[in-house]
């Protein structure tokens, strides 16, 4: 049975924000904000930078702001001018992009402006923006997130999250279906997932760890991953993927939903996720930390996997 | 005195990524000790297990190893104090992965051999290649290497699905 | 396109009687880029090394692989016969064919596809090698020697001798370490004091040692050749430059029942004191936790009666930065406590021994001071408790050692002697007395080493019992030692009027802290490791630091003194040239793909990563990429592989090399 | 010639096709997503849902070897690829967008060098277009002037009828031989109406318009405010029907290898990007400029059309939202 998700928050939210971006504008304590602005589908919504307190009305916040806007703070998107200040719109699964982003040393906290919102939950998939949320088109991310208030934002709206009804972990289950499988059963099962690959790099594009200027995964010299769209190389680069961002992921989950081949991304990285916690107690998190788990080592770290 | 060998159907093909200062010493010591074990590993020294990235695995599997065995000090041996702790979390993260989307992970081990562990090398590299061979060649990524994008396969298990319901 | 010379050991027959040479030349010099191909009988041999640098001369070759035993046996060998016809050396790889293949495996046939499949994987690995310049380091020629006792004297004494400046760093106020606590020493029974005094005073008035007493090691950074110490020296509370040592402020310091750890609280000390009489620098320190003037304002005796002025109870800790070349790191031992258990370590203690808790049951370095002439008795061997002179007297060995159960697995090595020498004392001392020594075993090998200890069982009476103590009390004033004598596998039970316990010899407390700084390996003990337990046991993993003494492992003084001098003889080595040359397997950044996310920093082992400012013409700052010295990279590669980018590469072990060795299978 | 297909005989064709050894390509599902692909049997096809990617892989595969080398000892062997043995392939319910696309392919594929892996693989082709008859606000075929009824490029056009069935009609003598070889299924139409047609976004764009103002303005600062949120992707290139950048590469061994011919795409940072390290499309707003341009004003240059059939496969699956169509919207307002 589907139910209707509560997002009547999002009106005030957005009043909140063209608020708080006109302030910051018009001081000039900020050079730009990083936010949603509504586009031309009925209720559609895409990324924005805006410069003038004027513009500020056009910044919304809607169940269709899906993207992790943390993105396009990183080097691999030059684009957005980064002098000065920069305020940004941040729910809670991007502010952990942006702590992650802090901790490699690719921004500084003292950088940025964080807006943070208060939220009830957005659309797993914009391809008909004009669709209620609900317990059916909620994204799988929010139907596990216990970050629905941003923490350590320099202003975030003083509205509550409305309480989401309880919905079914849609990753947690996935995972535990596949972790019963065969391992033929799992290939089989990946196989035919990944075969759908043409490599637009959606996937990695919208990660925001995926901030190296030069992807190894497009260097030929040596090639260590094929770079044709065929099932093999295609297998070796969502495994190099996953692997490369294991123990940094934060969750946003913006790699499977982008992905126009459907491609479950995030289940890989929720897997990664799941085993580090076991296995070195991390987890992506508001703290900002120095190393990640698989930057550094315990000497008494599990070995039975070694003879 | 030669025992009759035993022969095969099926001679599995085991990579090994090796560190130079124990495990690679380790399988020097096997030699000069004279010990015997299948002609079926072929070894890739590295400075340290450190070195050892998990896409030379993936690229092991992938150029047709049937088998892959890392190896390195014990922890606490490394040559370069630390090299082999930074490789067990990376491993341990890795095999997970590989597990996750349907590698078999008996053919995957991980050891620690040290320099005067010859015996341990021959029981590691023997010990692999019989496993591996019970299980058969690795097929799975010799097959994704041959399958080709744009001809689509004609027997997915959806398109099966549907198929049936005619 | 590359020119590859293949060379096909036999290896006498070692290789040939397994593996057909001529197959594995033949089918290798069909390889894309192999221009030359043979076998050879002896390849090491001179006419072997001859024809290597006659074909690279004729046939032009831009790369060799030598197939023959393992690079760990010949790699150096061949590389530079091939640096001496003229090609970098870092072009020539081994392919071993021997270790790995001929001796391990019957099967002819089995054997030469391996042989020809390893050859095949070199020969792609060669082809993507590069020229690799020798690294060149400049060599700061001054030593850092951390730790003042007999391996630390000794090391530094031979360094400065040889014409070198050496800075020695001390924890304690005074030079001298346990060596200066001992009374007379085995196997010859020559008071320490009389051979050890006169080191200590050779140290003070040398030209080319910076003594500094009442210090530690607070940071180092660099590496071989170029390190950059940073000492603390604590506060003395006293100007060592003006204290004429004349001990008036000693005399006259009010507060006297300090006990005394020099002489293991057997006796007392004022608050401002030297640990002994022979001190060096004889220049006293406050010890703050005791003095009434820090304690309560008031007071100030010893800075009044001082002439000189000395006393100055401001100072405070000064951090000095030192350059040095190389390390040498004697911090030497303590001995096992059992009386508590140290925190958060996985050593049980021996509460039924009652050390701490029963008085007269001591350690052997109570003993040694009890037994030395300059000690708290004056050398009368006395029962703490009552002062009065045992006559009964029980040694326990391997207290401690050898017992894994409690902990710690190995022979702490100096105790079986030291043992001998204390019953030797001991009867020296009273004659009329029985000593006892329970053992497991007696291991004297050592030069006249067991025949000292033959001779404390055959002339100075000791009873040597085999077995180990199963309890001990206090029965009146007398202690009941039970135990079995398990060669005739009685039990035994003697009254004895004191007890002294051969405890364990552990590394320092603080060893691990300091190896950090230092960035070198420790074993589960925290004892210090060398780079190769027999061939390079005074040498750490990392380049530049050396070790002496017990640091390392137990030792007994001639061991200390020689491995001392093997350090000195090391550093001196290094010092003998202006330049360092050293392999250049060193990782290297390619700032271009740099992103400066700063993972190769954060598991680097030997902190060889800097961060670097990449700034355009006009002097903007870019961006700020990682940068890997080379003189301090280690060459694990840890980097690279966690690079997510690649952009860390590791020369000799490229990216390239390796995918090409594996797309060869 | 005008012909009725119940659905039932249209099964009976594929199915009589592949018995025959053709190559039947039509919408199916793979994994849960829609995509052209050949079947197995009828039973496979999926004619109400718009594949994901366009037909142009059909003719143009997302990776295709163009030939291989080996090496045997020191001789390099090189193996063509020969066209001649693709297979005869019948494409299947095609929407007027992706078919009306493929001329579009033909003319940059044949206009000087002829690609004999498309060309080839065209001429083995027979096209069966499908009407729509449902829309959503991405798509915009109308908009460039196409409709979704619209036959361009079909052999052989299918329009859903009302009392079920199709309609079909042929363009081609390719179309006109399926019939004839399979006369038994097209029986004459029976006068049920064709299903309404979708309805798109019905604002005709001024073309003309847009290309004049994209001559003038290849320098404007209206293309950083567009495409400042393009991350980069190739989402919508490789979705597109029209959008035909290839790459080749050599991929393989030292031993052995092949050259491959891959989908690319001018949004990727590496598209432009020249050995020496200098990139004249140094930031994305350059790159999606070039998107638009090459639609709008440079394919127009040379063959005097647009390079967009206004399928919205770019639109619904650009990762950022950006909406091509209100682009040349405000472009053609300006």
């Amino acid at each position: 049975m589907t139910q209707l998700i509560d997002t009547s928050i999002y009106t005030a939210v957005t009043e909140a924000i063209q608020g708080e971006a006109r302030r910051i504008l018009s001081e000039g304590s900020v050079s730009a904000v990083v936010g949603y602005a509504a586009a031309r589908r009925k209720g559609s919504a895409q990324p924005v930078v805006i410069t003038q307190a004027d513009d500020s009305g056009k910044l919304i916040f809607s169940a269709a702001c899906v993207n992790n806007l943390a993105v396009y703070l990183t080097k691999a998107k030059k684009d957005i001018p980064k002098n000065g200040k920069i305020g940004i719109v941040v729910k809670g699964c991007d502010l952990k992009a942006l702590v992650g982003l802090m901790g490699e040393s690719q921004l500084k906290r003292e950088e940025l402006y964080l807006i943070g919102v208060p939220c009830a939950g957005v659309l797993a998939s914009t391809i008909l923006p004009d669709t209620a949320l609900t317990s059916g088109t909620i994204a799988s991310k929010c139907r596990e997130c216990g970050e629905r208030l941003p923490q350590g934002c320099d202003y975030t709206p003083t509205v509550t999250p409305p309480i989401t009804p309880v919905l079914e972990k849609k990753y947690a289950a996935e995972i535990a279906r596949l972790e019963a499988m065969t391992p033929a059963e799992r290939w089989a099962y990946w196989k035919e997932q990944f075969k759908k690959c043409i490599k637009c790099y959606a996937c990695r594009q919208v990660c925001p760890f995926c901030f190296c200027e030069q992807c190894l995964c497009d260097r030929n010299k040596p090639q260590m991953v094929e770079t044709t769209p065929r099932p093999a190389g295609n297998f070796a680069w969502h495994i190099v993927r996953a692997m490369h961002l294991a123990g940094r992921c934060a969750g946003c989950a913006e790699c499977e939903r982008v992905c126009p081949m459907d491609i479950p991304l995030n289940l890989l990285n929720r897997k990664m996720a799941k085993e580090l916690k076991e296995l070195y107690n991390h987890e992506a998190g508001f703290e900002v930390r120095e190393k990640g788990p698989l930057a550094m080592y315990d000497e008494k770290d599990d070995q039975s996997f070694i003879k | 005195m030669h025992t009759e060998k035993e022969k095969h159907t099926f001679e599995p093909k085991i990579i090994a990524f090796v560190c130079t200062w124990c495990t690679y010493a380790g399988a020097d010591l096997a030699g000069t000790s004279r010990m015997q074990y299948p002609a079926n590993v072929r070894v890739l020294k590295f400075p340290c297990t450190g070195r050892i990235d998990p896409v030379f695995i993936l690229k092991a599997f992938q150029q047709g190893a049937d088998g892959v065995l890392v190896s390195g000090c014990h922890p606490g041996d490394c040559h370069y104090i630390a090299g082999n702790f930074h490789a067990r979390r990376r491993f341990a993260a890795f095999r997970k992965l590989l597990e996750f989307v349907g590698v078999d992970l008996g053919r995957l081990q991980f050891s620690w051999v040290s320099a005067a562990e010859g015996g341990k090398w021959v029981e590691m590299v023997t010990g692999l290649t019989e496993q591996v061979r019970g299980m058969g060649p690795m097929q799975e990524f010799k097959e994704l290497a041959l399958e080709e994008q744009w001809s689509g396969s004609i027997d997915t298990p959806e398109l099966q699905e549907a198929y049936d319901q005619i | 396109m590359s020119r590859i010379g293949v060379f096909v050991c036999h290896c006498g027959e070692n290789i040939s009687r397994t593996v057909d040479v001529e197959r594995v030349a033949a089918e290798v010099g069909k390889l894309p880029g192999v221009a030359f191909s043979t076998d050879y009988k002896y390849m090491c041999s001179d006419p072997g090394q001859g024809l290597l640098k006659k074909a690279i001369r004729e046939e032009r070759l831009s790369h060799v692989v030598v197939a023959a035993c393992s690079p760990r046996m010949h790699e150096k060998t061949f590389r530079k016969a091939v640096e001496s016809a003229g090609l970098n050396p870092f072009l020539c790889e081994m392919a071993n064919i021997r270790e790995h293949c001929s001796w391990v495996h019957e099967d002819r046939d089995e054997a030469t596809v391996k042989a020809i499949e390893i050859v095949g994987m070199m020969v792609e690995r060669v082809k993507k090698n590069r020229v690799l310049p020798t690294i060149t380091v400049p060599v700061t020629k001054r030593s850092l020697v951390i730790g003042g006792g007999i391996a630390g004297i000794q090391a530094a004494l031979d360094i400065a001798d040889a014409g070198h400046e050496v800075v020695l760093v001390e924890r304690e106020p005074s030079i001298g370490g346990h060596m200066a606590q001992l009374s007379e020493t085995f196997p010859t029974l020559d008071c320490s004091q009389c051979i050890m005094t006169p080191k200590m005073v050779d140290v003070a008035n040398h030209p080319r040692i910076k003594l500094y007493t009442y210090a530690e090691i607070e940071h180092v950074e660099g590496y071989i050749g170029n390190f950059q110490v940073t000492v603390r020296r604590k506060a003395r509370s006293v100007i060592e430059e003006k204290c004429t040592g004349c001990g008036v402020c000693m005399e006259k310091c009010p507060v006297r029942k300090i006990p005394n750890t020099f002489d293991r609280d057997l006796g007392m000390r004022p608050a401002i004191y030297v640990p002994f009489p022979q001190a060096v620098p004889n220049t006293p320190v406050i010890d703050r936790e005791n003095c009434t003037k820090f304690k309560t304002g008031k007071c100030g005796v010893c800075q009044k009666v001082c002439g000189p002025g000395a006393v100055d109870y401001e100072q405070e800790d000064r951090l000095i930065v030192e350059p040095v070349g190389a390390i040498v790191v004697a911090t030497g031992f303590d001995l096992y406590s059992i009386e508590e258990k140290p925190k958060g370590s996985s050593i049980k203690g021996y509460g039924e021994f009652g050390h701490g808790r029963i008085p007269d049951v001591i350690d052997g370095m109570t003993f040694e001071r009890l037994a030395s002439a300059s000690g708290p008795t004056g050398g009368k061997i006395m029962r703490p408790s009552d002062g009065r002179e045992p006559k009964q007297i029980v040694f326990i060995q391997c207290v401690g050692s050898r017992a894994r159960e409690k902990g710690i697995s190995y022979c702490s090595k100096i105790c079986c002697m030291y043992t001998a020498k204390h019953t030797m004392l001991y009867h020296h001392k009273v004659h009329d007395g029985q000593a006892y020594v329970f053992f497991m075993d007696a291991r004297t090998p050592g030069k006249s080493y067991d025949e000292f200890w033959r001779r404390s069982i055959e002339e100075e009476e000791a009873v040597y019992i085999r077995g180990m103590v199963s309890r001990l009390y206090q029965k009146g004033d007398k202690i009941v030692v039970m135990g079995s004598d398990i060669s005739v596998g009685v039990q035994v039970e003697i009254e004895a009027d004191m007890v002294v316990l051969a405890t364990a010899v552990q590394p320092r407390k603080g060893a691990d802290t300091l190896a950090q700084k230092l960035g070198i390996s420790y074993d589960k003990y925290h004892f210090y490791s060398e780079a190769h337990a027999k061939l390079r046991p005074v040498e750490c993993a990392t380049a530049g630091i050396y070790l002496a003494g017990a640091c390392q492992g137990p030792k007994d003084i001639p061991d200390t003194v020689s491995q001392a001098s093997a350090a000195a003889a090391k550093v001196m080595t290094l010092f003998a040239r202006d330049q360092l040359e050293r392999e250049p397997i060193v990782a290297r950044v390619r700032e271009t793909g740099c992103v400066g996310c700063f993972y190769c920093k954060k598991v680097c082992p030997y902190g060889a990563v800097e961060e670097k400012e990449i700034r355009d013409r006009q002097g903007n700052l870019v961006k700020v990429v990682a940068y890997v010295n080379p003189g301090v990279c280690g060459g694990c590669g840890t980097c690279q592989a966690t690079c997510p980018s690649k952009s860390v590469e590791l020369d000799g072990y490229t990216d390239e090399q390796i995918v090409a060795m594996i797309e060869s299978l | 010639m005008q012909k009725y297909l119940s659905e039932n005989n249209l099964k009976a064709l594929l199915d009589r096709l592949i018995a025959d050894g053709k190559r039947v390509v039509a919408p199916r599902m793979d994994a849960g997503t829609p995509l052209y692909g050949p079947l197995a049997n009828s039973g496979g096809m999926v004619m109400d849902k718009l594949p994901r990617r366009s037909a142009k892989e059909t003719f143009f595969p997302v990776c295709e070897d163009i030939m291989t080398y080996g090496k045997e000892g020191q001789k390099v062997n090189l193996t063509d690829i020969d066209p001649s043995t693709f297979p005869e392939t019948v494409l299947v319910g095609v929407r007027p967008c992706d078919a009306a696309a493929i001329p579009v392919l033909d003319a940059v594929f044949s206009w000087d060098y002829k690609d004999e892996f498309f060309l080839e693989r065209r001429r083995k082709t027979t096209i069966v277009g499908l009407a729509c008859t449902k829309a959503d606000d991405a798509c915009f075929c109308t908009a460039v002037g196409l409709s979704p009824a619209d036959p361009k490029g079909s052999d052989l056009f299918l329009t859903p009828l009302e009392g079920g069935g199709y309609a079909c009609e042929t363009f081609t003598e390719k179309g006109e031989q399926l019939i004839n070889n399979h006369t038994v299924l097209f029986t004459e139409p029976n006068g049920s109406q064709p299903l309404p047609p979708a309805e798109p976004q019905t604002e005709k764009f001024d073309l003309k318009k847009v290309k004049k103002w994209l001559d003038e303005h290849f320098e404007d600062p209206a293309w950083d405010s567009i495409a400042v949120r393009c991350v980069g992707c190739g989402a919508c290139a490789f979705l597109c029907p029209a959008c035909h950048c290839f790459d080749i590469v050599d991929e393989g061994t030292e031993k052995a290898g092949k050259r491959r011919k891959n989908w690319d795409a001018c949004g990727f940072w590496k598209f432009t990007h020249h050995a020496s390290g200098h990139n004249p499309r140094d930031l994305q707003p350059k790159r999606y400029r070039n998107r638009i341009m090459h639609k709008f004003k440079y394919y127009d240059d040379k063959f005097g059309q647009s390079l967009c059939s206004g399928c919205g496969r770019c639109i619904r699956f650009c990762p950022v939202g950006i909406d091509i169509a209100a682009i040349v919207e405000e472009i053609s307002k300006k």
